[in-house]
């Protein structure tokens, strides 16, 4: 049942939110403002009552699959639980509603929980200097880029590294980054075993090479074994390593990013340290660089400038060489309030925790999944694995995104599909460590109920439960419409308004 | 599970990873915290961002009073916006790539591009952006992917600091140079707006009502840029277009915001919403996502990510921005908080923090040393010139329990002209939700007049017989 | 899709809340209890991880109508739309936290807020005396007869007045709670009227009457028009007259139960005043009486003992002849506090908007209903209306309650049903102040189809689109089932347990 | 509408209201307030609810310490259960009559039967009354009903004082007295109970872990009843049963507790939670809702309203209990609680309550003239006798910003024995929330020890390298 747009829910003479009377002396706008600056009207929102505002928004939220209602395997995008702590203590006043020009003097318990944060993340990274900045894992690959331009530019390289290199798996935000950063891409070729090719590499590396761009674990869910010949290969050429961050919950307190050579990466506070999705965002995407780096990294950063051990002061930053801003404001704090909860709560055993557990979640499903999907690349994965559905589609017409709509009328998230590139009808797992072994069995049934059970009809026109069926994504791109109309402008009688407290 | 893994230890798993980088030592983490532990500690480092206790503060116990402003506002966010994005249904869901299982996300956001679009007179609007900073860089870009001029970038003085910082930045390893005409006297220059827009100028970008609060000519800035080819943007403030001309309607091609005023808390500076409004044809160049409307395979309307065709997980390095997670639940609470005020409330929220900046500004400037730092009509905001400096007239107030600001000392000084006396320069603001009352006796406190009563919040503001 | 029960999720070793480690000195149960006291093992309580529960009750809520999702016009419950500042005010610290012994001195401005509720509920009712602690409706009744009693026996008259006489619209309560207080119980005869019978009345009231206990409007959604006689009528024999508050929401502002010749009354704060319902409470049920009764209240009550005008000092205090506790502590204080932020809300002109409103709302619905259902009584009515489906039952075999069952599939929460007793196939249809227009005509043209278009077996066998239909409720009386079944006690390997921060 | 209902004005619709009782003038109540005005009002009235400005009060700004007992605690409650019980869903729904729109509800509440079943150790539960105090006057009626004995209800003077004072009162007008047995130890003299158990006592009231936090010998109590055909009602502390034997155990007949400890806000003393459990024998004359387990039409599990015709809209003057409303969502509430604390955590919650109260009990009875009232083991409460009067401790610890209590003189002193001098004594808690540093705290502010180092709050509690 679709739920009526808001803007044809609007009544003239509705309303909800009531403000106060003035109680200062006349300054009418019309007075201090010219009449040429003035809208003749105000913005044609619409008029609704509390009551309708809420029921919309409450029906509306119960036609998504989230975290909180359903499995929710997608891969890459690591859907874990989100402790609901993390949301009161976000809200707390004096953490939830701090401006961001008060006086850091009067902010010192944020700024400790800043530069705690800070320590936390150069430490789980093995990379020193930390920017909590970026506001998403996008917008720390582009910064991290920046901050390489700049060394490079610093050093006398700016005109001769020009080239960014990536994997043919890499995420669409790596040479998208790159482009953005004003660097020339350059994609490395698909593999059989999924992982890196060092000669193929070998030969696209050079002294023109600025950064290499690489996911670890890839987006296969592999560990790049060979991940210290391919990070030394780089160094031998005066370029850097960039590490991709998405599937750092994998390899919390197992291994380092700064230990296997990596150069800078950024986090997703919003993946990694639960930091809830929000249907798309707000994200955090703090990096880490080498020491050599820090000097370039956005300001402001967070530093310990005196105080006592029991009682340290602390204060706002700009690194010497900065690059600049990355975006307003210190950053998406909100989120990055999430990670420092999140990790002290778990501290370094439940790091580990959480990546063994991930790394079993995956490799279980995986087996149990292994023969009803072909999986290209060989056991174990670490914290997801990606299957493809090119036996059932080439056998049954069943495609990966065929069984992803199916999985929506069972009430499991659909998996990441068509992504990577490389592996063809891909279906991407990503159980995440918060799942227990009895929801990973459950949909193993499912899946495999899908694929062995059920009438190829039925899986191919699914979901038949959902609220809709397979948009018409080919109608929206050519005849787009992006806002609703305007509103009915019929006048209502006044005995038809609502009384709303 | 191992059994059926057919592993003896997680550790078999692990193996794929080089015994040489394996980390052998425990992460030097703190300790961890249960719940009430954490609750405890972060309560009291909140208490920490909540000084009351100095000799002359007067409020009692009460909060801080907020006269900040520069582009992010204290306005009052109805509690039925938290219940709604408290939702896990909503915060917990990802993206949403599988239309069938999002259609509430999906349909919210259609609804927060149609709210974008009725304040700012577009017809397209994306799902946001990260904040109004990031917003003005990715106009820009459109602009030179849509122009394709490649070699500048024109922005005004006036423009809110860290949005120009946030612009050079993002810029500085593209083609394209920024340029900065200078604002020393609170209101732009037209033409010394002209003589900066040359043939290759992809983006004239403007802010108004400008940082400093003021309002610029926008109309013959935006007619000077189409003139040249130029793509007019336009910094808004969404809570002035309760009582201002739309971007749309002053003939700017491309609006973009700061969304915080729409039901977000300030929270130290995010997560923000970034608003981004442009004329249809830039529809297939537009950053970001964007939701479409369509029907499904049984023609019911229904909601769908449109035109990703643009975007990074498509086009790669192509792609028209690189943007993955936005932010969206922001997004969300400005639907909501939209939908609650409706036409009438934000002009009501409009007025009052007009009317009661006016009088703020009027009590302040009967502080000796304290002018207006411009004579120009202001909006919500405004400037105020502190003879010597502003450091002592904001220590004062602090201590008091008012928070002034943002003073322009704290920005780069290469941001404003020498001529401007920055250092002298403070911005304040008041929202409709400061009283009378609170301006009154920020007024007392710098006034140093003895016979001031203090506010004492532990008395009921509003007693009833 | 039934959801497992709780129990049947749990899993040995699994756990959400974690507490410290203890920091006092050692003080172990096991050393300063006798071991006679001590359970060998904690209680059988389900093993779970916070995303389960989560999970689990997320996906339960969504089983839910409500006010939230949808119209839910059950008639005398008033599901009006309950404000989302409530909520959020409810909860500040200082209002939601406070131990109901600490010290007066330090809670004024809780004691405070009831002080002005006091006042409040006195002059809405008419009635000066207040009393905030009764827990619910139903206590309130029994709270304001308990005081009836102690007052008729400190004149005296506790041995002769024996009986409370009501309607036999009546709700359940007002018997039951008489008899509970220790009287007899005299229903009087249904009337075609819906209104009571002054002669009637007149025959059964004597000196052995105590209380007159009646509804208005009553629950037919009827004013009694002879409420002053009635009252008149009782106050010659000596006896009380109860106001059964329940249809507060009608008459706000408009009339008030002290005008009209009540002695004693109860609110239904959760009804009249918004408090939440909570699936099922809580509630808060004050009563308000006139002053000679006052003495007699239940303490504590709030009273004003000095300070200024600006700051009053308030204390709590027992009434002189008090009849003692009906609870411990000092009432629901969260749902009085809703009702003190509605009431201050709205304030006068809201509360008549509030009843004029809900009336006009009912009156609308009756109108467009009364061709389709019969409707035994004359207009208008006031906030409510009784229909009957009996035409239907007799000619179609549709009942009451397969209408109420089969609104269900249209997502509206079905009237209330077979009450009053005395209209056959009764619909009680109360719509409230705070749906639109737009809600009232979609509801009215659902039962339009569904009495006059749908094929009778579709109405006599919904609901179809809920998650159960038609429980078996005389196998639930016959072979009851109160408590699920013990946990399955196997063991779960260790490598099964859920990481969960 | 009203061209609909063919009325000119509502004023028509009202005529059914006598002229002669309408009210001609408007309400005198306060001014309306809007949702901000209304926030700022409620919030300046919540801060003098939490006075923190006392000179000697050294908690910088946090809130004050609870050592507060008597039956309601100051227990940790996860942001789990808040966020449960604030889905819409939940909380703005009816009593579930309606069983298809309700299993959400009717599930929840049918888990919270099973889990006070887990509990107390019995198989019936009903699903919520509206406190400790008038469940315990339930359980009378219902014993007075199975025995049909209307003589006697007898009650231990160790039983919560309130919870007295309302079987008393709701009481008064049925024909069974209510006796106490004196309690002037602390612990109930056994033989005393033996004696005032005649042939004609419907039921005996204990509450054990008793008021005074003393363990009662509950076992021999419950024997002396079933000796005598008396109902043994046991009046419990659901967290102490993470610790205790249960009342199945100990051999009670009913089991009624407040149920406030688990997961519910103190809230000055309301919406608390009844708790009810009893013998399978006495399911059909327990007051109040029972959910059921059945199935429906379809043969599916679920759950309904079972037994109403116990009930008063069913059974009007003859039912089990006139309660309509109950506590509906404060049992959801409990139900998340012990969901997410499992019986580990519950086991826990008692064991460090346990352990600081003792605690607390040894560094209170340093003060000079405060000894421990009883000796007598206790639980998670202890009564302290102040030699002269608790007054002047409870002000000193006030102003220090520590809340002890109850003193027993808060009560009617009719209800104790004057040879206990309940003038003197005064009952503390301390719970898994409260920390050494604030038990040696307030030891320190009780001594007058001028070295005592104040607790600053402001100052984070578990700093990190």
């Amino acid at each position: 049942l679709a739920i009526r747009p808001l803007t044809e829910m609007s009544r003239p003479g509705y309303r909800a939110a009531r403000f106060p009377t003035p109680d200062v002396p006349d300054h009418a706008p019309a007075d201090v403002l010219p009449a040429g600056a003035l809208a003749a009207a105000p913005p044609e929102l619409p008029e609704l009552t509390e009551p309708d505002v809420i029921r919309h928004f409450t029906n509306l939220s119960t036609l998504n699959m989230s975290v909180d209602t359903h499995f929710y395997p997608l891969g890459s995008c690591t859907m874990k639980y989100n402790p609901k702590r993390h949301e009161r203590l976000a809200g707390l006043p004096g953490i939830g509603d701090p401006h961001p020009y008060r006086d850091e003097a009067d902010l010192q318990g944020m700024l400790q929980i800043l530069h705690e944060l800070q320590g936390m993340l150069a430490e789980i990274s093995g990379l020193p200097a930390v920017s909590l900045q970026p506001a998403a894992g996008a917008q720390g690959e582009l910064t991290a880029l920046l901050t390489a331009a700049a060394y490079f530019r610093d050093r006398g390289e700016g005109e001769q590294r020009r080239k960014v290199i990536f994997p043919s798996s890499a995420h669409g935000t790596n040479p998208a980054s790159a482009a953005l950063a004003g660097f020339d891409t350059v994609q490395l070729k698909p593999t059989k075993t999924g992982l890196t090719d060092l000669d193929e590499l070998a030969s696209k590396v050079g002294e023109d090479t600025a950064v290499f761009m690489i996911t670890n674990p890839n987006t296969l869910g592999l560990f790049e074994k060979d991940i210290e010949a391919i990070t030394a290969l780089l160094h031998d050429h005066g370029a850097l390593v960039y590490i991709d961050g998405a599937n750092m919950n994998a390899i919390l307190g197992l291994t380092r990013p700064g230990d296997f050579g990596g150069d800078m990466m950024h986090y997703n506070v919003h993946k990694t340290f639960t930091g809830p999705h929000g249907g798309g965002g707000p994200g955090a995407g703090p990096i880490a660089v080498r020491d050599f780096l820090g000097p370039y990294l956005p300001g402001p950063v967070v530093k310990k400038v005196g105080g006592t051990p029991e009682r340290p002061e602390f204060a706002l930053h700009t690194p010497s060489k900065s690059i600049g801003r990355v975006r307003s404001h210190f950053g998406n704090v909100g989120i990055l309030l999430r990670g420092y909860f999140y990790l002290r709560t778990l501290a370094a055993a439940g790091m580990r925790d959480v990546s063994e557990r991930a790394v079993l979640n995956a490799n279980y499903l995986r087996s149990k999944l292994k023969d009803v999907l072909e999986i290209p690349h060989p056991a174990p994965c670490m914290h997801e694995f990606v299957a493809s559905a090119s036996r059932s589609k080439k056998n049954r017409q069943i495609s990966a995104m065929d069984v992803a709509k199916r999985l929506l009328d069972y009430g499991v998230h659909a998996p990441t599909v068509y992504f990577p590139l490389d592996v063809p009808e891909a279906l991407m797992i990503e159980p995440t460590e918060t799942e227990s072994k009895a929801t990973l069995d459950q949909f193993a049934d499912i899946v495999r109920d899908i694929l062995t059970k059920e009438d190829a009809e039925t899986v191919k026109t699914a979901p038949h439960t959902t609220p809709v069926r397979r948009p018409d994504e080919v109608k929206a791109a050519r005849q787009p419409v992006l806002c609703g109309v305007a509103k009915g402008c019929g006048t209502v009688p006044v005995d038809e308004v609502t009384v709303s407290a | 599970m191992l059994a059926e893994v057919g592993a003896e230890s997680v550790e078999d798993l692990l193996a794929q990873i080089p015994a040489s980088v394996r980390l052998d030592r425990p992460l030097n983490l703190p300790e961890g915290l249960c719940e009430s532990e954490l609750q405890r500690h972060v309560a009291a480092l909140a208490e920490r961002n909540r000084p009351r206790d100095a000799a002359n503060f007067v409020h009692g116990g009460g909060d801080r009073v907020c006269f900040l402003g520069g582009g992010v506002y204290d306005h009052f966010v109805p509690a039925a916006v938290d219940e709604i994005a408290g939702r896990g249904e909503f915060y917990t869901a990802y993206t949403p790539y599988q239309a069938e299982a999002s259609q509430g996300s999906l349909q919210a956001f259609f609804e927060f591009q149609t709210l974008v679009c009725r304040l700012t007179g577009f017809t397209v609007a994306n799902a946001s952006l990260y904040d109004g900073g990031t917003a003005a860089a990715e106009a820009a870009l459109l602009a030179i992917r849509e122009t394709k001029r490649e070699g500048r970038v024109v922005v005004l003085g006036s423009v809110h600091p860290e949005y120009r910082q946030t612009l050079s930045t993002l810029l500085e390893y593209l083609p394209a140079d920024v340029v900065t005409v200078d604002c020393p006297n609170g209101v732009t220059d037209v033409a010394a707006v002209e003589a900066a827009l040359t043939d290759d100028t992809a983006a004239l970008i403007v802010q108004h009502p400008n940082f400093f609060g003021n309002l610029e000519d926008a109309e013959r800035l935006f007619a000077a840029a189409k003139a040249k080819g130029v793509i007019s943007v336009q910094v808004f403030d969404p809570v002035t277009l309760g009582l201002l001309k739309s971007p749309a309607e002053l003939g700017a091609d491309i609006a973009v915001g700061e969304g915080q005023g729409l039901g977000i808390p300030m929270q130290y500076g995010g997560p923000y919403l970034g608003l981004f409004a442009c004329r249809e044809e830039f529809l297939r160049k537009t950053p970001g996502r964007l939701i479409g409307r369509t029907e499904d395979a049984d023609g019911r309307e229904c909601y769908v990510l449109a035109l990703q065709t643009r975007e990074q997980h498509i086009r790669r390095g192509k792609a028209t921005s690189n943007i993955c997670s936005n932010q969206g639940l922001l997004a969300l609470r400005a639907t909501v908080h939209l939908a609650l005020l409706g036409p009438q409330g934000l002009r009501e929220v409009a007025d009052l923090s007009v009317r009661k900046t006016h009088y703020l500004a009027d009590r302040l400037c009967e502080t000796p040393g304290v002018t207006k730092a411009f004579d120009a009509p202001f909006v919500r905001e405004v400037c105020l010139r502190v003879e010597g400096g502003a450091r002592g007239l904001l220590g004062t107030a602090r201590a008091a329990g008012f928070d002034l600001g943002p003073a322009l000392s704290r920005f780069p000084a290469e941001l404003f002209p020498a001529e401007m006396r920055a250092e002298e320069l403070v911005l304040v603001a008041a929202t409709e939700r400061r009283t009378k009352q609170e301006i009154d006796l920020l007024a007392a406190a710098l006034s140093d007049d003895p016979a001031a009563t203090p506010l004492d919040r532990g008395e009921p503001v509003l007693a009833v017989a």
